[in-house]
């Protein structure tokens, strides 16, 4: 029942970001919502583990939650130095 | 008589059917190479529910065997999955490596425009 | 409550994806590629594909995503609106999609326990790794033993594209073109 | 000044834990979700993480380019292989682990090891040298 | 007999091959080469004509390859009509290879060695269709030919030539194909064989409409034998040097055009079926009309050799009328017109490449008073166009007679009368050309008006014969015209032992 | 005591929930993308760490409780490093914040020297703010 | 070495496989080309012994990974029709190898060489495992090992275009194989079971219910198989892949890639599919009749007015695969057969013509047609060879291509179509132009200033030119291998024989 | 000293992550781990800045206090963000940051990142740009309250 209501708050705020991410407007708006859709991701996965009884695939969690952090800053990287493999000795 | 029953059990086929259909039409329609790559993907991935959905349980559990429970849904499907997962990223590697020697070659990556520059010469 | 689950994430997905067929910013369809995977893995997950679930998170939204940044950052990110009317594309898309629906209209509804996916094949997987031993993971069973070789094939799959990407991007930046013989030869 | 120190500091706090995850995720495929593929995503991940945060240059002093080259056919090399052994002795066919220990189980625990070990070697090596490919060509 | 018979058929297809791998390898000593071809081409005249005896004797020689379609192999079987028309070609070479030898040094020709290797291939798969065991051997053989000439037609290389060797090409290989290889495959598909069988394979397993139709196919099909309107490759491929010319017109080329038919008339379809059903009825009118029609365009020529050539599409259309007469005696008739027409035709080309070569005239009105320069040659033209016509004491006055006797056996008049109004007209466009030869009064301005005259001067009205090669070539032919009338019987008896059910 | 601890858990996992909400609500209310960096910023904190907290407390001292324990401090070592990431990549690339005040010396948009492409990225931004 | 023989199916793809990785840790073109050279002559001796033994014994040999009897393990399943197929692809692997020598050491730069030959080797490993598996997910996986290392070999040609057309060839290929495991699913879920021989088994029982699902499968499957061997109007990508692709990659693709998926789509048809609709009883026949006749006419005229030679012979091939799918389509015993017989005479044929060129190009740098004016005089052993493939194209009595024509004209008047037969000859007709229009420009025209300096290739390339051209006029004699052996696998796949014997 | 530390954390994530505690996959995490250490001291990871042992100690005392100034201005955006007039005003300021070590100012900055309202926006020596939601949040950090707090954190005092 617990589990039943976190994962419809979960689910509703999902709805909400993903909202964000599709309607933008900037794709910074965009990447901010993609992250915040991986933050719920993870969560609802956690939730949904205890919710069907089996919580112990939180290594998909953890799993999520590395390579968002990666894929997100792969996009901001890009956008501060124009290029994934930009190094500061070449730079300064 | 609309059988209710079977149409919803039938929604995940259909959200499946759209997102293949969405997928193709991004690969069709769009000159830009790179998202025409993006639809492709989003074509394969599609294909990942029309095998997982079926092999879903209601009340069964991932195939991963533990003495509390009975009902497992289908494993075999995961592993079919897994390659074509495999294949799309390879896919996707490949396509985009063209896709960047196209765009040193050319100085664009809309399909259209690389076309008529090939029948002008 | 799985089906409710299931049938909101699925109505994301696909709202995600007509947001992916209308943005012209290609660092928006990367990002909203991403998301898409992220809901993809989430539906894995409650369709009790794990092992899925945790390839797809992996691939989708971190190796794909990285290496569509590094293309954009070589071609340039703007998507031109498409020269030709999208009638053909969106006929065949339509068809496509008719015979799916068409043909997947008989197919057994959402979870149902007994049909013919799970009376064949499967079951003997999950008696045998029980029998055998073997690991708990039936999809690791399965993957590395019973279809082992389906798994070196894609091991393959992954070598041939490794081999294929550092051939077309490994060495010289640019050819010579507009010579001579390039010229004669179109 | 050395790069944004925000992200440096980070990253180098994070990035010891994301690489004992993949080995974690290799060896624990057996139990849970994962196994080769998903840990050489991940160690391909944490690497191009480096590349990212720290630069090219220190990623490649890490994991050397002709090293990760040469990783890519050797994990299909050590796969491929796990299937000889049982066929060479005549004991069994191509990917019979049979071979690798007297007891089933544990026969097939090595098997399963062994070819999920080739997964992650190829799976890592050809994930970073595709980065390496595409972040290379952006610096020429 | 100095071998079995199957090794002898064997021989005669295998020697002129030989010979073409051999003679390039005397590329540079024409002597030698030349002493290849002509020791091959007498080696399979004697094998071929060694074959005569046990034919007549009843012996049917057979040998049989691999299969290489369901139920067909390719095969080859020594009959009656075969071994005329296998005759004609082997005797024919010798003699053409030793006018060849004149002609072509004597005009300088390029390319001389891959003249003679086409040649020798030619022969080879001329013999092949003379000898053939059934309808894909024979089709085998009939496209062999096709494209072993097709580089003798474009001998010249200039750019009439290639616009000849394209016609050539694709309307002998596109009529074979499209029209004479469906009706292999159909006559396969319904006769269940293809062999040749005395009496036909198909009687009774094809309704009369279907029958013309396939007759039709064939008849259309083997362009080779120039009935209208596929004929008019061969007026096109007049730009080859005469031997070629002679090689299309009386040896090999149309020849094996006319004996297919006349072979498939007999043994695929059986002059009986034919008769019952009456599938030829209509048909037949088309190479009739071929006769009248060429005579007349015939006349319009003034270049010789066109002229010849739509001589030899009438000729050739009555052998073809011969075996749509489908009796007894239109098929003795249009066999024996198989060999008379071949030497006298090739009199005729000889002759015109010999005042080509001697005196570099082409068109039949610079011929006016050059009897008395070339006195051999014109008169070996008269036999020629005698033959031709069909007066005694030459050869083809007895096909002639026979098609006539045919057709009435056939009930068909009107064929007879058609042949007699094209006695007439083969009259009045050939007997002209030696009689304003002989008798006609040159022009004064003759000389400057001869395109090819520039290095001969004839008006002293010396004696300037071709080449003596040319001219034992030309003796020999001549003589066979008038031998054919007085020895006809060595093919009668041949042409009766065909069997005809 | 197990009561308590339902009790407990219940409550922290409804307020989570409801943090979760409020970040969702307040990223689709806040007018510009450092605004909505905010919002977002409560539910990676407040929302998952009350939910997390809630779920550790209902799967007691086991393995589970570890990883939940991990990846709590995921959210709490990279969650601020993509958020200030994500501010600064915004600011670099020309997105203008919508200010109340702005106390910069010399309202200089540009927060740090370190070049960026940022006329390049503007450019191909295409769809900035209305 | 009675265990060795015991393990020929596996070793098939372990040869090749094997050969690819070991190329991959070498940099030297040299030793990289005698790894795929050692690999590639020990292949055709596997799929011979194979073939041999399934001739012999009349039973298919089934092979089944580790210790899981099939359909829970894979299956590989040889039986006369792969074997067929499995030795045509190992024959043009084998005469490849030693045209691939001199020819890629110009085409390709020194330090790709190497990886270059483990493309080859891949895309041989994926082309016979495709054949070889009796799993339909596998196939998908060696379908993508053979895709993967096509578009790369492709995109190494040396113009800028290569790159496009590989990276369409990509994206249509990669629909194809979407389609294909669509189609796998569906049947996947009916059925439960991926094993061709189970399939088969439960896909009939399971028609009455499902008949839906089933026959989607079907039309994806065959769109998405359609796609990858080229069928006509889905054939778009290969014009312009074949014409740009190395010279060698053209030979070895042109000789097997689509003969490959042609096999695949007979496979799905008459193994499985034909248990749960008979062939006739839908439309599928004639659907597939006019897309042949249209690749036939259609393409066949655009190769007329090519200017490019490659891409010439590029168009013939789509035209020819329309033979091939004609004899399909045809569905009786005879065109049937005379469908693989194309298979395998096209396969020898294109790859000598595609030689030929490729040696005109290794010598002149060109490949336009009026460029290569004169081309018989300089390289006439070449030229000749060319004629000689060219001829058997055209389908000319004595050559191989004859053989093919008379077998489907023959199924054509079985099903009595006399008017087909006619089509069929029509468009050999415009392979008699195009051809033509070669072989006038080879010999009629003064060699043009781009050929000046042109000799015949070396040796290296001619033998395995000589060698195809030989091939294809013995194979217009001794057609025992060809019609023999098609005339056996067309008996077993209509009589409904599952695999070539029971299970 | 840091090497073993991290070692230790790294087994301890191992342990506590895999549950199965046969002797196999014991001595495989301990292998592991040992290896990663190495390829952690090769990317030049262990340090000052990645391994901060020194901050163990004080971080006892600093994190809950963290936490209560995460939970206090969360709260305060959650009001604006349900309040019908959503009363913000956007607020960009420069603060200094008194830090020492860089690990401590990636504290200070990361800390202010944290608490709902505010967010480094950039960082330049010892100066942050600071974005706030409201001005109150601009103000408060200006007043140093935080800066001082993680000063001392990082000073172990
Ligand atoms: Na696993
Ligand atoms: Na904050």
């Amino acid at each position: 029942m617990m589990f039943a209501a976190a994962t419809l708050a979960i689910l509703a705020a999902l709805a909400l970001v993903v909202s964000r991410a599709i309607l933008g407007p900037t794709v910074f708006d965009r990447a901010l919502a993609g992250n915040s859709v991986g933050t719920l991701a993870i969560l609802l996965l956690a939730v949904v583990g205890f919710l069907t009884g089996r919580p112990e695939w939180l290594d998909i969690a953890i799993t999520y939650g590395l390579l968002n952090l990666i894929g997100t800053l792969a996009v901001l990287k890009y956008f501060r130095y124009g290029d994934l493999a930009y190094d500061d000795e070449d730079g300064a | 008589m609309i059988e209710w029953q079977a149409i919803v059990g039938h929604y995940n086929y259909y959200v499946t059917v759209f997102l293949m259909v969405a997928g193709l039409y991004i690969v069709i329609a769009h000159g830009n190479m790179i998202k025409s790559l993006i639809g492709l993907g989003l074509f394969q991935t599609s294909v990942y529910l029309l095998y997982i959905s079926p092999g879903k349980i209601v009340g069964g559990t991932a195939p991963i065997i533990d003495p509390k429970y009975t009902d497992y849904s289908n494993p075999l499907p995961h592993v079919l999955i897994l390659t074509a997962i495999v294949v799309g990223v390879a896919t996707l590697a490949l396509g985009l490596a063209l896709v960047v020697r196209i765009s040193e070659e050319y100085g664009t990556v809309d399909e259209d425009e690389i076309v008529a520059m090939d029948q002008d010469q | 409550m799985i089906e409710l689950i299931e049938g909101v994430l699925l109505t994301m997905l696909a709202a995600v994806t007509i947001a992916i067929v209308r943005q012209h910013n290609l660092f928006g369809v990367v990002i909203l590629a991403g998301v898409y995977s992220f809901l993809m893995a989430s539906v894995l997950i409650v369709l009790d594909a794990v092992d899925v679930a945790m390839t797809e998170a992996s691939v989708g939204a971190g190796i794909s995503t990285v290496i569509l940044l590094a293309t954009l950052y070589l071609t340039g990110s703007r998507e031109d609106p498409p020269a030709h009317t999208p009638a053909l594309p969106l006929f065949v898309a339509t068809v496509t999609g008719a015979a799916l629906i068409w043909g997947t209209f008989q197919l057994p509804g959402f979870g149902v326990a007994h049909s013919p996916i799970h009376d064949h094949v499967a079951p003997a997987y999950l008696e045998a790794s029980t029998k055998h031993e073997m690991p708990p993971n039936v999809v690791t069973a399965v993957l590395a033993d019973f279809r082992g070789y389906d798994t070196l094939g894609e091991t393959t799959v992954i070598f041939t594209a490794g081999i294929g990407v550092m051939l077309l991007l490994r060495g010289r930046r640019k050819r010579q073109h507009g010579s001579a013989k390039e010229a004669s030869d179109t | 000044m050395k790069l944004d120190l925000i992200l440096r500091v980070g990253t180098k706090l994070i990035l010891p834990f994301i690489l004992i995850f993949a080995p974690y995720v290799h060896f624990h495929g057996d139990y849970g979700p994962g196994g080769g593929f998903q840990a050489g995503v991940i160690i391909a991940a944490a690497i191009i993480l480096y590349a990212i945060v720290f630069g090219l240059d220190a990623a490649k002093r890490v994991a050397p380019q002709g090293l990760i080259e040469r990783l890519v056919p050797l994990g299909v090399l050590l796969y491929a292989s796990a299937g000889l052994p049982a066929m060479l002795s005549n004991k069994g066919r191509y990917l019979d682990y049979g071979v690798f220990g007297h007891h089933f189980a544990h026969a097939h625990e090595w098997g399963i090891l062994i070819v999920e070990t080739g997964v992650i070697i190829t799976v890592s090596s050809t994930m970073l040298a595709i980065f390496y490919a595409f972040a290379d060509r952006s610096r020429r | 007999m100095f071998a079995e018979p199957t090794t002898l058929v064997l021989l005669a297809l295998v020697i002129p091959l030989v010979a073409a791998v051999l003679i390039p390898l005397f590329n540079n000593q024409p002597n030698l080469r030349e002493a290849v071809t002509l020791l091959a081409a007498g080696s399979v005249a004697v094998v071929v004509w060694s074959l005569y005896g046990p034919v007549m004797a009843g012996a049917r020689p057979e040998l049989h390859g691999p299969e290489i379609v369901p139920g067909i192999s390719l095969g080859l079987k020594v009959e009656p009509l075969g071994l005329i028309y296998a005759l004609v070609a082997s005797t024919l070479w010798i003699v053409n290879s030793i006018y060849s030898i004149g002609y072509m040094r004597d005009n300088s020709e390029p390319r001389q060695t891959s003249f003679y290797v086409c040649f020798a291939v030619a022969i080879s798969s001329a013999i092949a269709i003379a000898f053939s065991a059934n309808l894909v051997t024979l089709f085998l053989a009939y496209e062999v030919l096709t494209v072993s000439t097709y580089p003798l037609v474009t001998h010249k290389a200039t750019d009439d030539a290639r616009k000849a060797g394209r016609k050539y090409l694709l309307l002998l290989i596109g009529t074979s194909m499209v029209l004479l290889l469906p009706a292999i495959i159909a006559t396969s598909a319904i006769a269940g064989t293809a062999e040749f069988t005395p009496g036909g394979i198909l009687a009774n397993k094809l309704a009369p409409a279907a029958m013309m139709g396939l007759l039709a196919l064939y008849v259309f099909g083997i362009g080779k034998a120039a009935v209208m309107p596929v004929h008019f490759w061969l007026p096109a491929a007049m730009v080859a040097p005469t031997p070629v010319s002679a090689l299309l017109h009386a040896v090999a080329v149309v020849k094996a055009g006319v004996f297919s038919i006349l072979k498939i008339v007999v043994y695929v379809f059986g002059i009986d079926t034919l008769q019952t059903t009456g599938a030829a009825d209509w048909l037949i009118w088309v190479p009739a009309g071929t006769i009248i029609v060429a005579s007349l365009i015939a006349m319009t020529k003034d270049n010789l050799k066109a002229r010849l050539a739509y001589s030899t599409i009438s000729q050739l259309s009555y052998i073809v009328t011969g075996a749509l007469l489908a009796t007894s005696l239109g098929v003795v008739g249009s066999g024996f017109h198989i060999v008379t027409h071949a030497v006298g035709k090739i009199t005729l080309f000889f002759c015109a490449g010999a005042i080509y070569t001697a005196l570099h005239k082409t068109e039949i009105s610079e011929l006016t008073g050059l009897g008395k320069v070339m006195p051999f040659t014109f008169a070996a033209f008269t036999i020629g166009t005698l033959s031709i016509i069909g007066l005694p004491p030459l050869g083809g006055t007895w096909s002639k007679w026979y098609l006539a006797l045919g057709a009435i056996e056939g009930h068909k008049l009107a064929i007879v009368a058609i042949l007699m109004i094209s006695s007439l007209l083969n009259i009045a466009y050939l007997l002209p050309i030696p009689f304003k030869a002989f008798f006609g009064k040159r022009p004064a301005s003759a000389g400057a008006a001869a395109t090819h005259g520039h290095a001969h001067d004839h008006a002293d009205g010396k004696i300037h014969e071709a080449p003596t090669a040319c001219l034992i070539a030309i003796g020999a032919t001549s003589l066979g015209c008038v031998l054919l009338f007085f020895y006809p019987d060595f093919v009668f008896d041949l042409l009766k032992q065909i069997p005809l059910r | 005591m197990d009561l308590v601890i339902e009790i407990a858990s219940w409550g922290l996992i409804l307020t989570g929930s409801f943090f979760i909400m409020v970040g969702a609500v307040g990223m689709n209310r806040m007018p510009d993308v450092f605004t909505r960096m905010h919002a977002a910023s409560v539910i990676d904190t407040t929302g998952a760490g009350f939910l997390i907290f809630g779920l550790i407390l209902q799967a007691g001292f086991t393995l589970v409780a570890a990883k939940l324990v991990f990846i709590l401090l995921l959210f709490f070592f990279t969650g601020p490093v993509v958020s200030h990431a994500l501010a600064q990549a915004a600011l670099t690339a020309g997105v203008e914040p919508i200010l109340a005040d702005d106390r910069r010396p010399g309202h200089q948009a540009t927060p740090d020297d370190t070049a960026g492409r940022a006329e390049g990225v503007a450019a191909e931004q295409g769809e900035q703010p209305a | 070495m009675s265990s060795l023989q015991e393990h020929l199916p596996i070793l098939q793809i372990l040869v090749p496989l094997f050969g690819a990785i070991l190329t991959a840790f070498t940099r030297s073109g040299t030793t990289a080309w005698a790894i795929a050279a050692v690999s590639s002559a020990i292949s055709p001796f596997i799929s011979a012994a194979l073939l041999i033994k399934v001739t012999t014994t009349g039973q298919p040999i089934s092979y089944v990974m580790g210790p899981w009897a099939a359909p829970w393990g894979i299956e590989y399943r040889v039986d006369l029709l792969n074997g067929f197929i499995l030795l045509l692809v190992s024959l043009i692997g084998l005469v490849s190898i030693p045209y691939a020598r001199k020819s890629v050491a110009q085409e390709i730069d020194s330090h790709k060489q190497s990886w270059f030959y483990t493309m080859y080797l891949l895309c041989l490993t994926g082309l016979l495992g495709i054949c070889i598996t009796g799993d339909a997910f596998n196939a998908f996986v060696f379908l993508e090992v053979s895709s993967l290392s096509t578009y790369t070999l492709i995109a190494l040609g040396r113009q800028r275009r290569a790159l496009v057309s590989a990276y369409q060839y990509l994206v249509m290929g990669t629909i194809g194989a979407t389609f294909y495991i669509i189609g796998v699913g569906l049947i996947y879920i009916v059925t439960g079971t991926l094993n061709f021989v189970d399939l088969a088994a439960r896909i009939g029982p399971a028609m009455p219910e499902l008949s839906r699902p089933i026959i989607a499968a079907l039309a994806f499957m065959t769109v998405g198989i359609s796609l990858k061997l080229a069928l006509f109007p889905l054939h778009v990508w290969l014009p312009n892949a074949y014409a740009f692709a190395p010279s060698f990659a053209t030979a070895f693709l042109a000789g097997t890639a689509t003969k490959v998926a042609i096999y695949l789509l007979l496979r799905i048809f008459y193994t499985f599919f034909s248990n749960a609709i008979p062939f006739y009883s839908l439309p599928i026949s004639e659907f597939l009749l006019v897309l042949s006749l249209a690749a036939m006419f259609v393409a066949s005229f655009t190769a007329i007015f090519e200017e490019n030679a490659k891409r010439m012979l590029a168009y013939s091939s789509v035209a020819q695969i329309g033979y091939i799918t004609l004899g399909i389509a045809l569905a009786n015993k005879i065109g049937l057969a005379g469908s693989l017989v194309h298979m395998f005479n096209h396969a020898i044929m294109k790859t000598a013509l595609f030689f030929a060129l490729g040696a005109m190009v290794y010598r002149t740098g060109v490949a336009r047609m009026s460029s290569l004016s004169g081309i018989g005089r300089k390289m006439p052993i070449t030229t000749a060879a060319f004629v000689v493939a060219g001829l058997g194209l055209i389908g000319v009595p004595g050559t191989a291509g004859f053989i093919s024509k008379w077998y489907l004209a023959m199924g054509a008047i079985e099903h009595g179509w006399i008017w087909l037969v006619f089509l069929i000859v029509l468009s050999s007709l415009l392979a008699v132009v195009y051809v033509g229009r070669f072989i006038e420009i080879a010999y009629f025209r003064e060699p043009s200033s781009d050929i000046a300096d042109s000799h015949e290739p070396p040796l290296s390339m001619l033998a395995p030119l000589i060698a195809l051209a030989a091939a294809t006029i013995y194979l217009g004699f001794d057609t025992r291998l060809t019609g023999g052996v098609a005339r056996q696998i067309a008996d077993f796949l209509l009589s409904g024989v599952v695999l070539g014997g029971t299970q | 000293m840091r090497a073993l530390i991290l070692a230790i954390a790294m087994l301890g994530f191992w342990l506590a992550l895999s549950g199965h505690f046969t002797p196999f996959l014991l001595t495989l995490g301990v292998l592991c781990v040992i290896g990663v250490a190495a390829l952690a001291r090769r990317m030049g990871l262990i340090d000052a800045e990645g391994v901060p042992i020194e901050l163990l100690a004080p971080a006892v005392t600093y994190f809950p206090w963290l936490f209560f100034e995460i939970l206090k201005s969360a709260w305060a955006v959650t009001r604006i963000v349900l309040s019908p007039s959503l009363p913000i005003s956007p607020t960009m300021t420069v603060v200094r940051a008194s830090q020492r070590t860089s690990a401590g100012l990636s504290t200070y900055a990361n800390s202010i990142t944290l608490t709902p309202g505010t967010i480094t926006v950039g960082l330049r020596g010892d100066e942050l740009t600071v974005h706030a939601i409201v001005r109150e949040g601009a103000d408060d950090l200006e007043g140093g309250g935080m800066d001082a707090r993680v000063r001392r954190f990082e000073g172990g005092k």
